[in-house]
């Protein structure tokens, strides 16, 4: 590692109308490190590299790269000097392939114009390789779940052979295995002298793989330290400004009778025969790799997919659910998984956004009550510690993390029995986290039941009463909350124990 | 069953009544000669879309055409494809332009030009018996900008109006839209304080104009001078009221009728027309020789 | 609780922006109107203001309609036949069928309502986009039209059917009122509606909005129904103003009323916009169009007087995006 | 390692699906086709296909421009004035200003170009939706149209100009070869370089195409500028095969071109589709145009089948969907 500043900072700010996303923000990043970025949502993380990136223009102060000044008018501009960057929002083309949208912005061309494929798909096969994952780059983007996209991110940023790389949230979507590849491709990445910022709400992870960390708040800079010399506890400290004693904060109940039953659950070529039960004021956790069809699973008992076969009872009762609206109406929730495309509307209000599923319940013939409307939008924007200029700012222009907690506060607001929770705490910076919780906790409390899906073992194993694990379209095995370890699910989401296989 | 002939007709547009008339025309005269097809197409207004349908007639084996060109010069590709499969064709209404090096067997029809003259005559008549000499402010309506029968309709008007410096004459196109007509006749209520005579060049302009007179409170409809052109049966009607004071006939019954008579004359028993030419004269319908029109009620 | 940074100003700033984003084209607008008064005074005559409305108020009234539709990311090129078609009936009962005004009045209405519907369920069941299903479906009414009424206008309304184009109110005339009638229900309906907010919400996220349990097709096909609907009542406006059922009415309606409103600031992609821009970007049109006549400007120099004045409408309204984002 | 359930049979469904994707309006067409063929024989003839195609060339060849804007997203009203502006201009070199031939095809040609980069540039520098833009070049150069022309199609071309709109090559008209060539460089282009790659991209998503690298402006200027190009040349067929430079020429075929590219199959939302499925679309349209002209249908009648047969065509082809989805 050398001491020459790869990038620095210099008083640098950034206004939106309303906003004062970055405020004389100055530090610099080491070449060849692996420097952290963090705070909370809204700090100003994503805004600080889309600027670099050129996507967002400064409104004063000074970016020095490589000790010169640049100030980069388009992306175009910043991949040409080298600087790539996988953003937190996917930014792939759903109708073009794997290999296309790795490509996307370099093709190989052989002939002048012409697209050299066959090129193209090989090193597109090799980058997968390098990756160590199994994604045909023939396929459609389209086609693939979410975790599998990030992983296309990653490629595509890695086919640029930049010298800086910057990474927003790579692992908010991940599960364990992805994300251990990720970290063997950093380090190989690091001894190759490329530099890496790495932005991440996952705290353990910045331990694990990143030299210098830079902590944001607010938009203004609070520090830049070795890793080695701050602890998790000041680091969180340094974030949220204050101490958050309890990361976890699971209470436990006394589970109740049966709300929901699936029986023989399919919906062919990606769920198979699939049974469960969850009981009121339990916590069912679904681990599994990516594509284990999780997300698939809560699609089907919500009625957006269609099911081949089975059947779902509701408190005892069969239940035909096929649409949303009859999900709801047997008072189930749905938090999906990709916010921009399933959970938000990104042009209304953060008030237009969570009013959207209680809006019947909040008028009268068809005549919204206001008042009423806003007081309950106004408690989840409290609740939820929502980073809002005002309850009309749109939702598309929110941080990452406070569009998924809009996404979560807008079934809080209506009272539901059954929540499928799909990744739910994704990109939520820690102190949120706990929030949300809390929130589940209440949920409880008032008597409904939570099946919750998430790729992050931490806190799988700390808020689920029981954990159902899939693999391939089944469920593979049941732990009970004494039986779980990190160890238990991974051996199970692998397939190394073939006797656990197939309950029900 | 029993049919000997087809015949293609081929007309601009159903969307105006004076074509619907011709067509009608074209049907009784067929059913009274007996033994006929008529295939009629109309063209949505669109001269491609003419000379398309004048080649599927021409794929199909129709015996002879009847044809009310759009255009004077686009359809001419289409006639020479007409001749090349030895099908007759005889022009109606409209001509196609003189001299063109193709073989019509028979014009049959009216001068748009002849009756854009007549309008002006008419007006200009009527303005003389209102002031004792030649003067006063004209609203000419013209039609679609482009389309044959607005330009020469304008153009036979405007030859005449020329030659009185104290006539005033504002033009403003309407597009051969009654809607278009009331518009138009609207706003010139509002910018113009003085109106003599509005010339219409079709009768859907004038009637929409009329009814923009009418409502305005400004204008004593029966006091200006007002012509139409086509003689349709709304308008028949408003001269019989003394609310319209003209309007030009240019017979599209008799036109289609001779027309066809003279096609179906050649494919039966061969004879060629005396006259390759058959001009219909048009006529200024007034008051005073109503039953002259051929859609008189 | 989130601590902003500046608050008071950023306050000041949002409410400017709000402002500006309702009265973009309310600016270009007035500098149009300005600009027609200057170069001729009896522009600002109320009698020409009021002739404006109601010239307006024909494309107007379905343009309040296709606010809705265009909202929901949709596009209906149907309007003018549906106002040809209902105007047709509507002359038929009058002159042909009997003469009741009730029929004349609720047949068309209804018919409209009914095409509207056909649209949209076609659309939303097949999974058509509706500039298809459209389309189709205005060949087919025009078609139908000239079938009814055999290629011959119809004409000789009633007194009574008469006063829907042609009445007065005091001084102002009955289409006006029914034009701004509209309006301001359809931007009540919008604002303060559940089925106005769910109709943003489709527009603006359709999966979105079917996972929070909105019926996403009943929706759609209520806002094509609602839009034949006015389309309907346009005809009968027409029909009754010209006394007269027309064969080609409400021909190229669809493009006008597509460029109310649009240059109102809705969004052709949906989910942004409303009513309020419709009605100053159908009076924009219509002012610019009355300007021109009333200076006697040519055909051929109106038509690209016409054209620039739109595109620097918009340009002007649209500068605000710049302020926005820079 | 991630397994894919059933990969095998996962892969036979894919293949079948890009089949149907391809083949849906394909078939279609073939039935509409068969149909016609079945009820009038003639309709089979080669000299009657051939006719056809030269039909449709005119707007064909507009509309395989067409498919590149709304590939990505876009929309182009003035296609029609471009023609007819192209065709005025062409017939004015023949007749009125030396008859030179060069000039006469080579000066329209580049001011279609050079109206499309005006679209383009406007629309994106200036952020207007380009529905908006074009329909306001549209108003600009049907009347600057009329304006060149003075009122009066100019007409009477050299024998040598004759030959883009009227000549024969053999036993195939000239403006088919001049339409399928254009088809099939166009389908190259989509499929193989990398200006056709950045038109889906961006299609499908601009802020992710940006975000990428892509100069999305440049892409998009292109493509407004190569439909421009293609209308100008549209224009050169049309009034040479009119041998006249009509005023009213091309008005309304931006629905005709939109119908053909949308009913091929390409989204109106851009990034998917392509030019084979332009065209099917557009013979599609032309061969019920000429199958309804072969049979005889009365006027009337010829409206309502037309557009209940898009409708129905479409709807067959959307099946798929169903099956997808299923
Ligand atoms: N385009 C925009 N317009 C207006 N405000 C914006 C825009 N983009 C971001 N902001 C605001 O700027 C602030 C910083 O946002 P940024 O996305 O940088 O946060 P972040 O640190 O990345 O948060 P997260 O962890 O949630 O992703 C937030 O308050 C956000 O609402
Ligand atoms: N629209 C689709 N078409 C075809 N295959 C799909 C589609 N959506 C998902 N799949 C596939 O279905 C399988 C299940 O995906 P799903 O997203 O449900 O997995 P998951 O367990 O939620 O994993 P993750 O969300 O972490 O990716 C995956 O193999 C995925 O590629
Ligand atoms: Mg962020
Ligand atoms: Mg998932």
């Amino acid at each position: 590692m050398s001491d020459a500043p790869i990038l620095h900072f210099e008083k640098l700010t950034k206004r939106f109308p309303g906003v004062l996303a970055l405020d004389g923000v100055t530090f610099s990043i080491q070449k060849g490190e692996v420097h952290a970025l963090v705070g909370e949502n809204g700090a100003g993380k994503s805004t600080l590299i889309k600027i670099v990136t050129g996507v967002y223009q400064k409104t004063a102060g000074e970016i020095f790269f490589e000790g010169k000044p640049v100030n980069f008018s388009s992306p175009h501009e910043a991949l040409k000097n080298g600087i790539a960057a996988i953003y937190q929002e996917f930014n792939l083309i759903p109708a073009l392939t794997v290999a296309e949208n790795i490509f996307m912005g370099h093709h190989f061309v052989t002939r002048r114009f012409f697209v050299d494929w066959n090129r193209m798909r090989k090193e597109a096969q090799e980058l997968m390789r390098f990756l160590d994952v199994d994604i045909d780059v023939d396929q459609k983007v389209r086609d693939l779940g979410v975790a599998k996209k990030q992983v296309v991110e990653i490629a595509k940023a890695l086919s640029h052979r930049a010298r800086v790389l910057i990474m927003d949230e790579p692992t908010a979507t991940l599960a364990q295995k992805e994300i251990e590849r990720l970290f063997r491709i950093i380090k190989v990445l690091k001894s190759e002298g490329v530099t890496i910022v790495y932005i991440s709400h996952r705290l353990e992870e910045i331990y694990e793989i990143c030299d210098r960390v830079t902590v944001l708040r607010d938009g203004r800079h609070i520090a830049t330290r070795d890793v080695r010399d701050v602890t998790m506890e000041d680091l969180i400290r340094m974030m949220v400004g204050r101490e958050v004693v309890e990361r976890f904060p699971r209470v436990s109940h006394t589970a109740g009778e049966e709300v929901l039953r699936v029986e023989g659950l399919t919906r062919r070529g990606v769920l198979e025969n699939i049974s469960f039960s969850l009981r009121k004021g339990e916590i069912l956790g679904i681990a599994g790799m990516v594509g284990s069809g999780r997300t698939e699973l809560l699609r089907a008992i919500y009625g957006v997919d269609p099911i081949d076969e089975g059947k779902i009872y509701i408190r005892g009762k069969e239940a035909r659910i096929r649409s949303p609206l009859d999900a709801i109406n047997h008072g189930i929730a749905l938090l999906p998984e990709e916010r921009k495309v399933h959970g938000l509307v990104l042009l209304l209000s953060v008030l237009d956004n969570l009013g959207l599923p209680i809006l019947p319940l909040v008028s009268v013939r068809g005549f919204i009550q206001d008042g009423r409307l806003k007081a309950i939008a106004q408690d989840m924007v409290q609740h939820m510690n929502i980073k809002t200029p005002s309850l009309f700012q749109r939702v598309m222009y929110l941080s990452g993390g406070n569009q998924q907690k809009v996404v979560l506060g807008k079934w809080f607001a209506r009272n539901c029995d059954i929540y499928l929770f799909d990744e739910p705490t994704r990109g939520i910076d820690v102190g949120a986290k706990v929030e949300i919780y809390h929130l589940m906790n209440r949920l409880l409390e008032r008597g409904a039941s939570i099946v919750m899906v998430s790729s992050e073992l931490p806190e799988v194993l700390a808020m689920s009463d029981r954990i159902l694990v899939m693999r391939e379209g089944r469920v593979v095995g049941e732990l009970s909350r004494e039986e779980a370890t990190k160890e238990a699910i991974l051996r199970l989401a692998l397939g190394r124990r073939e006797e656990y296989a197939s309950v029900g | 069953l029993g049919k000997d002939l087809t015949i293609g007709l081929s007309f601009p547009s159903l969307s105006f009544a004076w074509f619907a008339f011709l067509e009608q025309a074209v049907k009784d005269k067929a059913a009274q000669l007996g033994g006929i097809e008529v295939i009629s197409l109309e063209a949505e207004n669109n001269v491609s879309k003419q000379i398309s349908i004048i080649e599927d007639m021409i794929i199909k084996g129709v015996d002879g055409v009847l044809l009310v060109p759009i255009e004077v010069e686009a359809v001419i590709p289409a006639i020479e494809a007409l001749n090349k499969a030895n099908i007759p064709v005889v022009t109606v209404d409209r001509r196609i332009k003189e001299g063109a090096p193709v073989q019509i067997l028979c014009h049959v029809g009216a001068d748009n030009v002849e009756g854009g003259r007549k309008a002006a005559r008419f007006i200009v008549e009527k303005l003389t018996e209102k002031y004792g000499e030649p003067k006063g402010v004209v609203i000419e309506l013209t039609g679609t900008p482009g389309a044959g029968p607005a330009i020469d309709r304008s153009a036979g008007f405007n030859e005449i109006m020329k030659q009185y410096p104290n006539i005033v004459v504002k033009s403003q196109t309407a597009n051969f839209r009654r809607e278009d007509g009331m518009k138009v006749m609207e706003d010139f209520i509002m910018s113009t304080p003085q109106i003599d005579a509005v010339f219409g060049a079709n009768d859907e302009m004038i009637l929409g104009a009329i009814q923009a007179l009418d409502a305005s409170g400004k204008f004593d409809v029966k006091e200006v001078i007002t012509v139409g052109f086509d003689a349709l049966p709304e308008a028949l009607k408003l001269i019989e009221e003394g609310v319209l004071d003209a309007t030009i006939e240019q017979f599209p019954g008799k036109q289609a009728a001779t027309a066809f008579e003279i096609l179906v004359k050649y494919l039966r028993e061969g004879v060629t027309p005396e006259k390759p030419l058959v001009y219909i004269e048009p006529k200024v319908i007034t008051k005073d020789n109503l039953n002259e029109a051929e859609k008189s009620f | 609780m989130p601590v902003l940074v500046e608050e008071k100003s950023t306050q000041v700033f949002q409410k400017f922006f709000v402002f500006w984003d309702r009265v973009g084209i309310l600016l270009a607008f007035l500098v149009v109107f300005v600009m027609f008064g200057a170069l001729t005074p009896v522009f600002f005559h109320p009698l020409n203001i009021l002739n404006v409305i109601r010239q307006v108020s024909i494309i107007g009234v379905i343009a309040v309609g296709m606010t809705f539709v265009i909202l929901l990311g949709g596009i209906d090129l149907s309007v003018g036949s549906i106002v040809a078609f209902t105007g047709i009936i509507a002359a038929g009962f009058q002159v042909k069928w009997g003469g009741s005004l009730f029929l004349s009045i609720v047949v068309p209405l209804l018919i409209g309502g009914g095409i509207g519907f056909l649209n949209g369920f076609i659309s939303t069941k097949g999974k058509l986009h509706p500039f298809i299903v459209t389309l189709g479906m205005m060949s087919i009414f025009r078609g139908a039209t000239l079938l009814v009424a055999q290629g011959k206008p119809i004409s000789g309304m009633s007194p009574a059917f008469r006063f829907i184009g042609a009445g007065m109110v005091g001084p102002i005339p009955f289409p006006v009122i029914l034009f701004l009638g509209c309006v301001i229900i359809a931007g009540i309906v919008l604002k303060r509606t559940v089925f106005g907010r769910y109709i943003y919400a489709i527009g603006g996220n359709e999966e979105a909005a079917l996972l929070s349990g909105i019926m996403v097709e009943r929706y759609k096909i209520s806002a094509f129904t609602l839009l034949g609907f006015l389309s309907g009542l346009s005809g009968l406006i027409l029909t009754s103003r010209l006394n007269s059922g027309e064969l080609v009415a409400g021909q190229g309606y669809e493009l006008d009323v597509i460029a109310s409103v649009v240059i109102g600031g809705t969004s052709l992609m949906g989910g942004e916009g409303g009513v309020y821009g419709t009605l100053i970007g159908a009076l924009l049109i219509g002012v610019v169009s009355n300007g021109l006549n009333l200076l006697g400007v040519q055909p051929y120099w109106q038509m690209i007087v016409k054209g620039v004045i739109v595109i620097f409408a918009v340009l002007l309204d649209r500068l605000k995006r710049r302020f926005r984002t820079a």
